[in-house]
């Protein structure tokens, strides 16, 4: 993926994802907003941020009571043209993950061009 | 055989607690310990919202605390204060404060703080599930 | 001997130093929901004091995808588990 | 003038942001901006509960959003899918799910979530406050 | 204040206090849990711990939309008869805060003492 | 130039740190809420990166009686001051 590939332009929204599935419900409606955004025909950039990291680890399942978590949906963004999935290195090294250990290919970003991403996207929405 | 209370602060769906709440009351009731009740503060008041309609494929938590309490006799008590600034009033509150409709029905029932020191206090366990 | 009960992560929360600093030499810790990032090889050192005496909702972990990750020093225990947790302890304090 | 819109995420009581986003809408609205909307998502959808009854020395945070609707034209705007599965429903969503009575009322309107992002695109500034 | 003061004996309570005044509801629902225990004649000792301690600092205002607050609260807590304030060290130095500077009179507990006073009492509840 | 909003004290939450990564080098930071814990003088240090762009929202370190203990390199805004803020910047982006 190019590296210019992750920088909006006029009408793109950057969500940034914060939490990981099943503890609480920032998740599951951060990404819902992502994919009203996508079938609405906007160009949607997805930032996995700190826990956030977590929601991208494969073989998630349901809750004990039978809570779906958010890995479902996350196997629908390609459907809704999000290919656009960033995580923060930062964050990997800190759960002991791997990018080409995820469930969904995503790009890694340094710190230092996370500036750019809030900058250069029309809206920038934090879950 | 024990006796068991839960106390529950945080909402349904927006934080888990709830869940978990729900899944250990479950364990405590069946192991054949005595659940005194399950006490609903903070944000926790909201698991008694009996309008909740969450989706097909979700866990209903409402309806989960409401067979709870008919398959174990386990008394819900809802903390009056923090369900009347949240909206959460029954029948009588509603009238008291001169509205119309009301958003808690029984099993859950509006109660004081101070059933939730005599729970804790009369209980040999008290099992706090925060957000 | 208190069972704490800790239900967020200590890479996002402050909270599990809470817990730590209000644990007897005795009392164990039960890592639940986001807690149970925790017992992640990556993160449990943070629990490093508690050897033996740390305990994850394995339920949580399954969940979360995260069980292959975690520690082998981390005891797992299902919901059941939890309960006999409960009933050893003289009593719990939880931590959110 | 530029156009404004507030997304709010925090329910009232529990945390200070339904304070702050309501306080920040009027100095909006009172410095001549146009408010485009309030929209209400996560926990915020609380704010529109119809018969929230804080207690009369603390400031009524679901009559002032009212107040800011009346006095400045600002669509309320609640979040459908979060709104239901926290007990939040108009009287028609109510009928729809087969439920007696309904949580709330105009001037709040329950929406979809493309409203949210329309709102976002179409508006010189959004200002989110979370909980 | 004499050191064995602190410890509960049975039925007391612990009431821990974590967040600070205005920014949550936690500082006023867990006092309101101390008020109650203490009108039934419970012993309550109060534990300030992290961003707690700044629930006594002095000084304190209502809200710009008229939001009381939590001081009022903590000046009926001597008619309660709740007298044992308890106050973490090291959440003090956090803050740059002095416990003689305080709202009230309270005692510094260090780390190490923490953990007798989960155990000492019978209840302990967190906010 | 960006708005970023901190409503979390740094004492107790990791996320000023995601707020510190995210902004660019004129972007400003605003502590609101139980964000203006950050202001003061014992804990203004995780901000020193941004000397002269990190304001706080005066009628919150009012109401908690913190004004006094606030470090004087913070600039100290009243509500038309955040919404002056808001109206500088190209956007806003809100940490919590």
């Amino acid at each position: 993926m190019a590296n210019d590939k992750a920088l909006g332009v006029d009408g793109d929204l950057l969500v940034i994802l914060r939490h990981g599935p099943h503890g609480t419900s920032w998740l599951r409606e951060g990404l819902d907003a992502a994919l009203v955004a996508a079938a609405f025909g906007r160009r949607v950039t997805l930032l996995f941020m700190g826990e956030g990291v977590t929601a991208l680890v494969p073989g998630q399942k349901s809750g004990p009571l039978g809570q779906k978590g958010t890995s479902p949906t996350l196997e629908m963004l390609e459907m809704y043209d999000i290919d656009t999935l960033l995580v923060e290195t930062e964050a990997l090294a800190l759960f002991g993950l791997r990018a080409d250990g995820l469930m969904l290919s995503a790009r890694e970003v340094e710190a230092a061009e996370l500036d750019e991403l809030a900058s250069t996207h029309s809206l920038v929405l934090t879950f | 055989m024990m006796r068991y209370a839960i106390l529950l602060m945080g909402a349904p769906y927006s934080s888990q607690a709830a869940h978990s709440a729900l899944r250990f009351a479950r364990a405590v009731a069946e192991r054949g310990h005595r659940l005194e009740g399950v006490f609903f503060y903070h944000d926790g008041v909201h698991n008694a919202a009996r309008l909740a309609a969450p989706p097909q494929d979700e866990p209903h938590l409402v309806d989960g605390w409401t067979a709870l309490a008919a398959d174990h006799g386990v008394p819900l008590q809802i903390c009056i204060a923090a369900a009347l600034r949240r909206g959460l009033l029954d029948e009588r509150e509603a009238a008291r404060h001169g509205k119309q409709g009301y958003s808690v029905a029984p099993p859950f029932e509006l109660t004081g703080l101070g059933q939730l020191v005599d729970l804790g206090l009369r209980c040999d366990r008290l099992v706090t599930f925060g957000p | 001997m208190l069972l704490h009960i800790l239900n967020r992560s200590p890479a996002t929360s402050e909270v599990y130093r809470q817990a730590l600093a209000a644990m007897g030499p005795d009392d164990r810790l039960l890592l639940i929901e986001d807690g149970v990032q925790g017992a992640l090889g990556a993160l449990v050192d943070r629990f490093a004091a508690l050897e033996g005496r740390l305990y994850a909702q394995e339920e949580d972990l399954v969940a979360r995808g995260l069980e292959p990750l975690c520690d082998p020093s981390v005891a797992l225990i299902d919901v059941e588990g939890f309960l006999t947790l409960t009933e050893e302890a003289q009593k719990t304090v939880s931590w959110f």
